[in-house]
């Protein structure tokens, strides 16, 4: 029997997700990758490695889908379609009754309304980092600490305070006055972590908080978010064992699904002319 | 807000406490009315409806200072996120999205009043009255409550013409017929609402109760001009509500607390005592709305010896005789008692003189720089403030002009605080200290400048 | 001898001066890190040290900045604009108008015959008008922050920024360099758009010249260039800018003492 | 005139520099006033051969001076409009009206004549409502603003001269009615893109030569074939101002075409026409009150009515677009709006409601005036069209 394989490429402003499917919907390699400075025109050797892991060769993938940030520039891609779709697809195949999606990048953060899987309606945040994975990356840094870690301090925390300020930069600075007043770390955590929720519930309002909630995106991979979210929300939120990967997986699954619809239509599907070029990243956005 | 640990630096006028405890009562009146199948409107403030559905038998509160009243208490927050949930933009009047959140809530309450509701809440109403007066905010938000009630709007219209446009031949008479025709408009809209006649002879009394508070309340206002000021501002926004929001409330009731209030002040008056309990280094006004949810911060400017002896909002008009007795027609009465004529109302407020300056400047350039600089002269300002609100369009648009005309025109310098009538999370009172800290050099600068131009203070 | 201490906890650097005979007589600036009362102790003693002088021979500490309250044996706060107009107005009394690039908030102050504040406007609170935006842009670019101001002289085509936030600018300039446009035309358009900013400022207090430039932001030489060709006048530099608010500071100390 | 380019080429021309063609009429001695939004009845200024000519904004260039004049947490396109004036961009204006758009445009016309100092101005405070009292004050206001425009030109404004400024202004209504016809192909003849500069550029030059200009354009974009591709989604466009092409050129950058918009700078003005009235004012006045559809004003389904229901109220004020959708065949619908304008933002929700009760799918997106900020708008327009594919 012969296989049909499909890559999803998520790049995402932080982070390059890549997974690779066959026709069942097994995800036969996935890898993740910090989209740093030296990564950025690195997309296909990120691919290369994805490649790797599923004993494949770029001949072998039958479609390769794009999306995120960086999704206009890769050149290897079959086509883009934005994180909104990718993510509620991925997200549904994770958990199935899924009505509201909450995703926490880099870059921002976003709210899907999902009904029997399918994206009806959406929220994203903008203008500035406030509410995006950035807010904890910047105030880590400042801290010294590292990204992960803010999870478990926060955790540790009996009495937030409160963080006010919006701008992330400024937070950055009322997170150091509450250290410098004394005010124990974990509490100052608990703080930003609420800060963030807040905000994140107060956007995905609109799109009606109904059970299930999954959340996804770097950030909820931090407890402390996660515990903070659902305080917020009022209900249990559900996060994905390997919450970055929605976004390419979704790429991924619609990439099969474009497939499928177009051999129905008896098109026939092109392998073997993919070239694995660099990417030339950022052209546009 | 604020952690006194020290004597409180503002000086209370205990007259204002009856005053502010009629507003609670109305908002039970109006719960009681609802309760006793009598029709309640939610009314926006503007001169004109309130005595009309008053004098129909319709109870009236006022969403307007309900939300300030949430504000007030702490409980504003999570209406304004319901108005978020429901769709409506972030940047609209935290009044409306307060008002809009408290509907949200009582529609999945069924109509209930939410339990968290304070002073014992809004009734839902059988109407809406809108009001096209003052700002946008007040007849949109009103038809966007059709979401949450089936009770009709009527927007009730009044003429806000540019300066130099009140001032053309025919335009005032014009106005007046407009709003005459307009308001028996309404009558009849109401006549067919609630089944009944309007009571005109009510009106009479209804309309009319309103000069006898405003004239306390004026004659008050006069007695701040005193060196010490003898009332803070602080006092003024705890009972100018008594005075504008009259629904359920008695006339007579009110007229008598504020009679009782310029007794009070007339004596700090007679016996040198301040509105606050420092020495008063410096005279202020407030212009805007204040931030009802941080009225504490007032107790720390006090603490610095600024003492807020005016503002600009809700002052009320120099009393005058009007001779209606030309006028047999009682909604041309009611009408005329209250919408003067442009020339008129800058000679009474200004002084003949500098009356004619300013309407020759507006016939010129359609504006004239002197022009809401009157009370800054009068009170012997020596700074202002700016309160400028993130959710106000209408009284935020026009503060930055304000502030060149202070400057200009009497060398009074003021201070932009950026704020909310609503939203606590957009005030930051460290930071308006800190300034507030280096706006005093700027007064004693300004002060010396007059000093040189040979001004009066 | 009397001594006069003026401290300086600003959001991301602590300044220190001590004056004595109206001279100046140590200085001192260090990092303020995640802790203000660490630096402020430390600042002290270092400062302290410079002098070759201990506490008891201080006669009075004013505090300042955003930590001030952080700074123990301070006599007094005082609000950083007032200090910045007392040490300017040291410096160079014919100054009129001051514009202070703090790490986290521009100020513009307009100054009298005596050096009183006669009008201030602060910066509104976001990033993207504050010396933090260059602090990031150069930390991206990888270029050393006192090279920044010079090498955004070099550009010819500065490049305009689609974001308002100084945290997002950092990955636009990163997409910018990935599409090729020059380093000098990504950090001249930061510096343009403070400038623009700055300009704003400066409108909306009213332009009286001399004008002085302080704080950090008086250090980057480009930042310089860019406002003074927006605001079309030639802007004074004290010789050590970022410590004009500690010496005011200090120069307050001494008034505070002499009158009580 | 040298050899007239083809009219879309001349749009473009006009489009990007305004004023040219106002400046040599005002050379040869004919006034120009300035207006802020679509309630100055320009009839009323073609009749005394003043030349109208729209204030717009510039979300290419950065606010600067406003900002001491209105605080920032106001409209963006008024503060923009106000820092042009204060930046002399429009020093050359014999005058300016204002009207009752909103809140923040009502001040403005203040500050204007304090700052900008405009030698001629009038306020027409436009009323909110289309009660009966209203009608009648706003032809009283339209009487006063007659006897300004005569005081400034001298002139006596004619019945017969402002019937004739009707009929043309009429016919402009018509022309561009006959353009955005030309939309309801597949794909559709003329781009959003084109179709603000068309509007920008008749908003900036005579009646009878933005006439002459849409015939043009019209003869040309019948026969063209360089027209727009063929795309997945149709969309309509409802919202408050777009001035600047930079919005439409992002989403039809996309997948789709803009083929009808509903904003202040697109059909808002020219669907519906003025009745030829015995006394013009009546006709005029009806007009500008009734007929245009900004949520500005408060309409209902008859002011006069005891009951209320939400979902006839709406269809009362926005079955228009369920028409424009199904005329247009649309396939969604873009709601806009800059931030903080306050009528439009009121009207969000119920909008939504309404497109939602007809199965209209719908996105709102919020700007502040700024190219730049343009572009993070994108991914959403996108992941809308993927929604409604």
């Amino acid at each position: 029997m012969v296989r049909i394989y499909f890559a999803g490429i998520d790049l995402g402003s932080t982070m390059t997700k890549i997974v690779i499917i066959n026709d069942d919907e097994q995800i036969l390699a996935y890898v993740v990758h910090h989209t740093g400075a030296e990564h950025r025109h690195l997309a296909n050797r990120v691919m290369e490695e994805g490649l790797a892991e599923a004993s494949l060769s770029i001949d072998d993938i039958s479609f390769v889908m794009a999306t995120g940030y960086g999704r206009i520039n890769v050149p290897f891609a079959d086509r883009q379609i934005t994180e909104l779709s990718c993510h509620a697809r991925g997200v549904a195949s994770f958990f199935p009754n899924v009505r509201l999606a909450i995703d926490i990048g880099g870059q921002d953060a976003k709210g899907l309304k999902i009904r029997d899987g399918k994206l009806l309606d959406f929220v994203m945040s903008d203008k500035c980092a406030a509410g995006t994975g950035r807010f904890l990356e910047v105030i880590a840094a400042a801290l010294g600490i590292e990204v992960e870690d803010l999870g478990g301090i926060s955790l540790r925390s009996k009495q937030k305070v409160s963080v006010s300020s919006t701008c992330t930069v400024f937070a950055q600075q009322e997170v150091v006055n509450h250290l410098s007043a004394g005010v124990p770390l974990e509490d100052v955590v608990a703080g930003l972590h609420d800060a963030m929720a807040s905000r994140t519930a107060r956007m995905v309002q609109r799109l009606k908080v109904e059970p299930d909630v999954v959340f996804t995106g770097g950030v909820a991979k931090n407890a402390g978010v996660v515990k903070a979210l659902e305080e917020n929300l009022r209900c249990p939120v559900l996060v994905p064992e390997e919450p970055l990967l929605s976004g390419a997986l979704g790429a991924a699954l619609l990439g099969k699904e474009h497939v499928l619809k177009a051999l129905a239509r008896g098109e026939t599907i092109q392998t073997g002319e993919r070239r694995l070029d660099r990417a030339t990243f950022f052209e546009k956005e | 807000m604020t952690t006194e640990a020290k004597p409180r630096a503002l000086n209370r006028l205990q007259s204002m406490y009856a005053l502010r405890a009629e507003v609670d009562k109305m908002y039970e009146g109006g719960v009681e009315a609802s309760e006793e199948g009598k029709p309640v409107a939610w009314v926006m403030l503007e001169g004109w409806s309130n005595a009309i559905l008053n004098a129909m038998g319709v109870s009236t509160v006022f969403p307007e200072n309900y939300s300030s009243l949430c504000a007030a208490q702490g409980v504003a927050t999570p209406f304004l996120d319901r108005s978020e949930a429901e769709g409506y933009p972030t940047h609209l009047c935290g009044y409306a999205r307060t008002c809009i959140g408290y509907s949200s809530r009582m529609v999945e309450l069924d109509g209930e009043i939410p339990p968290e509701a304070p002073a014992g809440g809004m009734p839902k109403p059988v109407l809406l009255v809108a009001s096209g007066e003052v700002c946008d905010a007040r007849f949109k938000w009103f038809q966007s409550l059709g979401r949450f009630f089936d009770a009709p709007v009527w927007t009730i219209e009044s003429p806000y013409p540019g300066l130099r446009e009140r001032l053309m031949e025919g335009a005032h008479e014009r106005n007046v017929n407009f709003l005459i025709k307009e308001l028996k408009a309404f009558v009849a809209f109401l006549e067919k609402l609630l089944g009944k006649k309007m009571d005109w002879e009510a009106l009479e009394y209804t309309g009319g109760g309103t000069n006898e508070i405003n004239r306390w309340r004026w004659e008050i206002n006069e007695l701040r001009k005193a060196h010490p000021g003898p009332m803070n501002t602080r006092d003024f926004w705890s009972a100018v509500t008594a005075a504008l929001f009259r629904g359920a409330a008695d006339p007579d009731v009110i007229t008598k607390g504020f009679e009782r209030m310029y007794d009070e002040v007339k004596e700090r008056v007679d016996k040198g005592i301040a509105g606050i309990n420092r020495p008063e280094r410096y005279r202020l006004s407030f212009e805007g709305l204040p931030p009802w949810h941080s009225l504490g911060f007032l107790e720390q400017l006090a603490d610095r010896g600024w003492n807020f002896v005016i503002e600009s909002a809700y002052r009320p008009p120099r009393p005058i005789t009007i001779d209606l007795s030309k006028y047999s027609d009682p909604m041309e009465r009611y009408v005329r008692r209250r919408y003067r004529r442009l020339e008129d109302s800058l000679r009474e407020d200004y002084g003949p003189e500098e009356a004619e300056i300013i309407l020759d400047e507006i016939r010129r350039d359609g504006t004239s720089p002197r022009m809401g600089l009157r009370h800054i002269k009068d009170y012997q300002v020596d700074g202002v403030i700016l309160h400028v609100l993130l959710t106000c369009r209408s009284t935020s648009a026009g503060l930055n002009l304000l502030q060149h005309r202070l400057l200009d025109v009497l060398k009074v310098p003021s201070l932009v605080i950026e704020g909310d009538i609503i939203d606590v999370s957009a005030f930051n009172p460290a930071e308006a200290l800190r300034n507030a800290e280096a706006f005093e050099e700027t007064m004693d600068h300004y002060r010396k400048v007059r000093k040189e131009l040979g001004m009066p203070w | 001898m009397s001594y006069y201490l003026g401290i300086d906890i600003g959001s991301s650097t602590s300044k220190g001066v001590i004056t004595g005979d109206g001279d100046v007589i140590a200085q001192h600036l260090l990092l303020s890190g995640v802790n203000y009362r660490l630096a402020a102790q430390k600042l002290v003693d270092e400062l302290l040290a410079k002098a070759g002088v201990t506490r008891e021979d201080i006669a009075c500490t004013v505090a300042t900045g955003q930590g001030s309250a952080n700074v123990e044996l301070a006599d007094q706060q005082i609000a950083d604009i007032r200090c910045c107009a007392r040490g300017i107005y040291s410096i160079y009394p014919s100054v009129r108008t001051v514009i202070d690039v703090q790490g986290q908030s521009t100020q513009v102050l307009r100054l009298n015959g005596e050096g009183q504040i006669a009008n201030f406007v602060v910066s509104e609170k976001c990033a993207s008008g504050s010396g933090r935006f260059l602090d990031i842009i150069a930390n991206v670019l990888q270029i050393k922050l006192e090279e920044v101001g010079p090498l955004s002289l070099k550009s010819k085509n500065p490049v305009t920024f689609t974001t308002g936030c100084a945290v997002f600018g950092e990955s636009e300039a990163v997409s910018r360099v990935a599409e090729g446009v020059a380093r000098e035309d990504i950090v001249a358009g930061v510096h343009q758009a403070l400038a623009e900013k700055i300009s704003s400022l400066v409108g909306k207090v009213g332009m009286e010249e001399r004008c002085a430039i302080t704080g950090g932001g008086a250090l980057n030489i480009g930042l310089i260039s860019w406002v003074e060709r927006k605001l079309g006048v030639e802007l004074l530099v004290p010789p050590e800018p970022q410590f004009v608010t500690a010496l005011g500071a200090a120069i307050m100390a001494e008034d505070t003492c002499k009158d009580g | 005139m040298a050899e007239p380019s083809k009219g879309l080429l001349r749009a473009q021309e006009i489009y990007q520099d305004r004023s040219r063609r106002a400046l040599e009429l005002q050379k040869q001695g004919k006034k120009v006033v300035g207006y802020l939004c679509i309630y100055p009845v320009l009839e009323m200024m073609t009749a005394l051969d003043i030349v109208p000519y729209r204030i717009f904004g510039d979300m290419r260039e950065p606010i600067t001076k406003a900002d001491s004049y209105i605080p920032a947490v106001n409209c963006p396109f008024l503060r923009s409009c106000l820092d042009l004036g204060l930046k002399e961009k429009y020093s050359f204006l014999d005058g300016i009206v204002t009207t009752h758009i909103c809140d923040v445009g009502s001040s403005l016309s203040g500050i204007w004549n304090y700052t900008v100092r405009t030698p001629f101005s009038f306020h027409i405070d436009t009323p909110h409502t289309l009660h009966e009292t209203s009608l009648e004050q706003e032809r009283g206001l339209l009487e006063d603003y007659q006897k300004a425009l005569e005081d400034l030109t001298g002139q006596k404004m004619t019945k017969e001269r402002l019937q004739e400024a009707v009929r043309v202004h009429n016919e402009q209504r018509a022309l561009v009615r006959e353009l955005y016809e030309l939309k309801k192909q597949d794909p559709p003849l003329i781009s959003g893109v084109e179709t603000i500069r068309v509007i920008k550029a008749i908003q900036s030059i005579p009646v009878d030569e933005g006439n002459k200009l849409l015939r043009e354009v019209i003869d040309e974009v019948k026969e063209r074939n360089d027209g727009p591709q063929k795309k997945s989604a149709r969309l309509l466009v409802w919202g408050s101002i777009l001035d600047d092409t930079a919005l439409p050129e992002m989403i039809e950058g996309l997948d789709a075409n803009v083929v009808m918009d509903d904003t202040c700078v697109g059909s808002r003005a020219y669907f519906g026409d003025v009745e030829l009235t015995n006394d013009p004012l009546d006709g005029l006045s009806h007009h500008y009150l009734v007929d245009i559809k900004c949520p500005r004003t408060f309409r209902t389904r008859d002011y006069t009515d005891v009951r209320k229901d939400y979902m006839t109220d709406l269809a009362v004020r926005f079955s228009y677009l369920r028409d424009y959708v199904r005329d247009w065949k649309a396939d969604g619908v873009i709601m806009e709006s800059v931030r903080y304008c306050d009528t439009h933002g009121y009207d969000v929700p119920g909008v939504r409601d309404y497109l939602d009760s007809v199965g209209i799918p719908s996105i709102y997106l919020e700007h502040d005036y700024t190219e730049g900020a343009l572009a993070p708008l994108r991914t959403r327009v996108q992941g809308f069209l993927e929604i409604i594919e």
